[in-house]
């Protein structure tokens, strides 16, 4: 964060629009769909614009590498990981200090939703594979699990969607892609479940005066009721679709 | 250290005999004859921000290779030359038997397979590489990323990566005064000359059959598969034979008469995806 | 891959049931009231051949901060900065729950959240860490070390980190006719330049209610934490949820206001470490 | 493989002979030693020209580390790891992509000539050192496998037998040695069993035509039938030597 | 150990001093704490000097990974690990070869010591983190351990200190900075139990004539008696003052 | 983390009582005295392609030494020397006992207790080891490779190490114009200098005897091992106690004094060793 945009790039126009020309309110164009492999129990596919999440799921089931299980749940496992040729400079594959921190904080934002009772000493895989990182892939990456989640029939309270805010120049933006995020003032990855009206993922990075983050909460909870909503709406499709086709 | 695998119990002995029945008529489940490969799609361009990338659709396997190129060293001993490294990941989520950490030696075999079947025969022409020939040299890496494993991973990645290639733009550079060079990413410059089209054909023995392009149940009741790299002219360019069985000649010539024919599928297939 | 922990079954429901009996009175044990941090101490200057150090005992726990400088080459996007990295240790005569090995998700989340809250806000001055802009800079390196855990290892880290870099010299030291930079290790030379003061204060959420500066037992009947990083004029400069529940906005807004509130002592402890 | 070899060097003589004097067919001088070492189960060395590889087989035994072991077979645990000083350049001693990949591919040409069904949940190790490395070191190390594993009394369906083909200058040759490998235009190691007629091992670094192939797998079938009877003769002279010792 | 020491600075002056003032057989200024941690079943801290060492005991217990404890008495683990910031350069965190060998070394130190056959099937672990280095990180390394062991009341024979003795311009001297470490032609660590009569570590690090080598081992052995009567005092105090002040 | 090892089970305490009756009077298996070591070969040259190379046999115990050496840039603080590292490998064809993996903390015992018995007397002439002083030096590693291991590793690493250093050959080298050195492997070039001959020997104490050369069955009853390095002239050029028991004073001097005699019939074998 902070420095300055390349020359000719305007992060705010005179228009109040942003680089890309959406609005400060604006999710980049969303695109989701479900049971996109075959091997997994359930997987799903997530854009935020360029940014492309690959989930899938596999459990509940007992792990090949022995490790504690827990005796009154499922163990959740989370993977956040970024394909090689998914940034700018090639990623090496070896895990960095930050997939671990944010397999963790993405695993955290999955516990207070998946109703891990039902399968005690198991676990329940969560394996995320960014394609594409153009900003926002811990965000994608949580709606992508929760679809996932989803597809694979494991037993959950709600759905759970997720969204950065961010703020440039001054001005609070939602969704913020790479470039924002790079030379941008501050940026706020949230992830809630609506429908429990709970926040499972708050993160900062930047600085936002007291006033300025409540309103930043709040449109990153609007964005995200749109977002769980466009769950539904895929999940709805594919299912029915799915059991008119067997009819 | 390699160890004897575990043999997947996907396919118990019943199984294997009524496999072979089918064999002895002529076919495998879901209409295929025993030359033919799977359905096999290829899409390239998948991941913009790649210098090239394509997505391998063999059958339910499906493979991603990315390309992604930057600025280094060439070697102390082809100082004239870029430098090529293919690397292959079975992330977890494509199998429930791969687990997550750094490539085991299957992984590693893909890798190195299709690597030496582009190096022996000079497919990528490395001397085009060099920038600043002995100083600066593009560095290209192909990433396989096999996301959905039904079988024959070494034919899928070969595809994906001949794709990504041959579709690849490194990115446009400039020279500054001083002599360094400034990548422009996002501005496509000059390809990469490929200088032959290069495929793996992966056949299996099954019992005293052959088949070819086995998906995952035929790799677990097969005895042994033969990897074999072809270039468009049908001479040999690279070979591994893999799996823990044995081959009589007669199978080796049997083999490689299949994989010369279903060579022509995937070239085929690999031209119309470039085209596109 | 992160794992859900074991709960540590240091606290069974009757253990909370009674803990909650107590927050509804407004108290915790020890007289301690929701809003109120532990016992502070702050000692600095307690590893004299570090550039700064400093031991914090916040409770029963402690943590020390290391600050060593070497001479070293920026980063290629920021060629006229210094650089600074933090790194943390939770050894394992800390805990019996630690283990040796390299630092899990739990150490590398408190060294990152440190980390970003310095970073976000310019809190360390890297500019004038560069000596030869883009050529030779500082490299700074703050290790925390937690040597006992009582809980709250967030706050006691950032503490640690602020009051040893806020006593740090740099080393003294020589340019060579050749230009070389020779590092006079023992004679301290200049300050590293802090431009703004930031702590962290964490928030637990127990059953209905928060609590500041959450110790072990807390942390463990805790549904989940927020980490608030803050700078002296009230500015939120970093955030961190960490543990496995969720936050209502309510949660949040509470939380946000306990921080405020506790990290005026938090800044009046550092003040007085470094006056001594 | 490719570029030029050195000043002075030619690969193949007016007088159809190879660099070292060697005629295209002609093996290299081969030497085999059984019982070499005292802690091992079994025991070899064999050296093809300055190939020098050293093998020991421990087991059928029960694995110190706990892995998985096989219900219903012994599992083969083989490493083919080089010896720093084996090489030009010192080799670092972590086992490199190369080692990997040969560890599995020289198991995989023992796998069919082992009768592992004897002894189920147990382990079978074969290690192989390469002490020197002058070309061929994975055959020189199924060979040494071989007779490590006769040596070590274990239960063979028949003895194996490897060497590597050669086009160097347009001509196949017999036993590549380091410089032909490098600057010669393929390379086909090649691992069999004589007397069962199968080929355990096959591999092609380079390029050949259909009927070089054919005429290159031949000829390597010939010599490894040579490379077997050498073995059987160390074999049997070991033993009648030792039962000789023990009337 | 050799080379020249910096400008100004005598090893050894002609008052027969060394550079910080002290005689040849001058211990620096010893300081020794205990129970200085809360969660550890038992802790020290040791400073020779400059050098600052931290020891923390757990134990016996059930260690949290697998691995094969000992049916006939308690397995000791013993980690020495240094502080990034503990040195003139930072440290890297891994351990090095240098602190694998020295986590062997001070084991064994204490191996005689420990009645570890009272608690088979157990582990107990002593952590030794050096906080700052100036030479004797090993011996106050063994004397801190040996008070944390009887501060976390694990049975011991007796107790165990720790000195190294050098040889600086020709001198033998006893407590040897990092200086004279450095710039010495001699550095001989020993740890024994006094009232046992026995020594349980021994290295010797430079040149010693067989006579020297005897005198040395004689300074070390009383400097060793001086080093553990100041722990048995240290615990005794402690120790007293704590039932005092609990009657 | 160093963790207390199992007793290998080898010697039961039967075995342990008849074997102390025996050294009693005097002998140990194999009709050998307690001052003597076993039969001792030492066979150089032979990994011609090294720069240097020795196989020694203690007894049953076989360990090959190889020496590399390659062009570098010194250590910091030592422009002027070249650098010489010692690494050794218990690779598990040696031993049922040892597993694959990164040397363990007995294999980097034995390489440190070589390494520094070599350097602290300055037995390899480093100076004379910097090419171009400050830039390029010669990087000389000696590599151990224990083969069979019947006891007593570091006398015969010790010994292997001298040997092959003895007979090593630096590579010759031309400089190119551009100041590049080019090696020119397979031409022997200069010896490297040795200015002292080391060995270590190494005693046990089994009950109240002193043994020399301690097989492993010797080890294994053993309660504790002296290595002592020692040059040609009786000096102690290092030493390192090894094993779980202690040792008394008298224990010391006695080991010591057998250690001295015990070199020179290692002396002896390695004077022999490099005439042929």
């Amino acid at each position: 964060m902070g420095g300055k945009p390349p020359e000719g790039v305007r992060l705010i126009g005179e228009d109040g629009r942003r680089h890309d020309g959406r609005l400060p309110h604006e999710l980049r164009p969303i695109h989701m769909e479900v049971g996109v492999l075959n091997n997994a129990d359930g997987s799903a596919i997530v854009q935020y614009g360029r940014t492309r999440v690959l989930a899938a799921v596999y459990g509940p089931r007992e792990p090949h590498q022995k490790f504690p299980l827990l005796p009154d749940r499922a163990a959740l496992r989370v993977r956040y990981h970024m394909a090689p040729f998914s940034t700018e400079d090639r990623k090496s594959p070896a895990p960095s200090r930050r997939e671990i921190e944010l397999s963790k904080v993405v695993r955290e934002s999955l516990e207070p939703i998946v109703i891990a009772e039902e399968f005690p000493r198991t676990v329940i895989d969560v394996f995320l594979e960014v394609l594409q990182a153009d900003g926002g892939t811990r965000t994608a990456s949580v709606t992508a699990a929760s679809l996932a989640l989803a597809d694979a029939g494991i037993p959950m309270k709600a759905l759970v969607g997720s969204v950065a805010i961010g703020k440039v120049e001054g001005v609070l933006v939602v969704d913020v892609d790479e470039l924002e995020d790079m030379y941008g003032e501050a940026d706020m990855p949230v992830a809630a479940a609506p429908d429990l009206g709970e926040i499972t993922l708050l993160q900062l990075n930047g600085v936002l005066s007291r006033e300025e983050f409540s309103t930043a909460l709040e449109m990153a909870l609007e964005s995200i009721k749109t977002i769980v909503d466009m769950e539904k709406d895929v999940l709805r499709k594919t299912y029915t679709s799915v059991e008119g086709g067997e009819q | 250290m390699s160890i004897t695998p575990f043999r997947t119990p996907i396919a118990p002995s019943l199984v294997k005999e009524a496999y072979l029945a089918l064999l002895k008529k002529g076919w495998r489940p879901g209409d295929r004859d025993l030359k033919t490969p799977r359905n096999l799609k290829i899409e390239t361009g998948i991941i913009e921000k790649a210098e090239g990338s394509a997505l391998v659709k063999l059958g339910n396997t499906q493979v991603i290779a990315g390309v992604k190129a930057d600025i280094g060293s060439p070697f102390r001993d082809t100082p004239d030359q870029g430098v090529l490294t293919v690397h292959a990941e079975f992330v977890p989520l494509a199998s429930p038997m791969f687990e997550p950490g750094p490539p085991d030696e299957n992984a590693i075999e893909v890798a190195r397979v299709v690597d030496r079947s582009l190096r022996e025969v000079g497919a990528v022409d490395l001397p085009s590489l060099a920038i600043i020939p002995g100083e600066k040299v593009w560095v290209v890496w192909v990433d396989l990323y096999v996301i959905d494993h039904d079988g024959n991973l070494f034919d899928a990645s070969m595809l994906a990566t001949m794709a990504a290639l041959l579709t690849a733009r490194l990115p446009a550079y400039e020279e500054s005064e001083s002599g360094e060079i400034l990548l422009k990413r996002g501005t496509p410059g000059e390809p990469i000359k490929v200088n032959t089209w290069i495929t793996t054909v992966t056949t299996a023995k099954i019992g005293g059959y052959v088949v070819v392009d086995p998906n995952l149940e035929e790799e677990a009741i097969s005895d042994v598969r033969l990897v074999t790299a072809l270039d468009s002219g049908g001479r040999i360019v690279g070979m591994q034979k893999t799996g823990m069985g044995g081959l009589t000649t007669r199978d080796v010539e049997r083999m490689i008469e299949y994989s010369i024919e279903a060579s022509k599928v995937y070239f085929k297939a690999l031209e119309d995806s470039i085209k596109r």
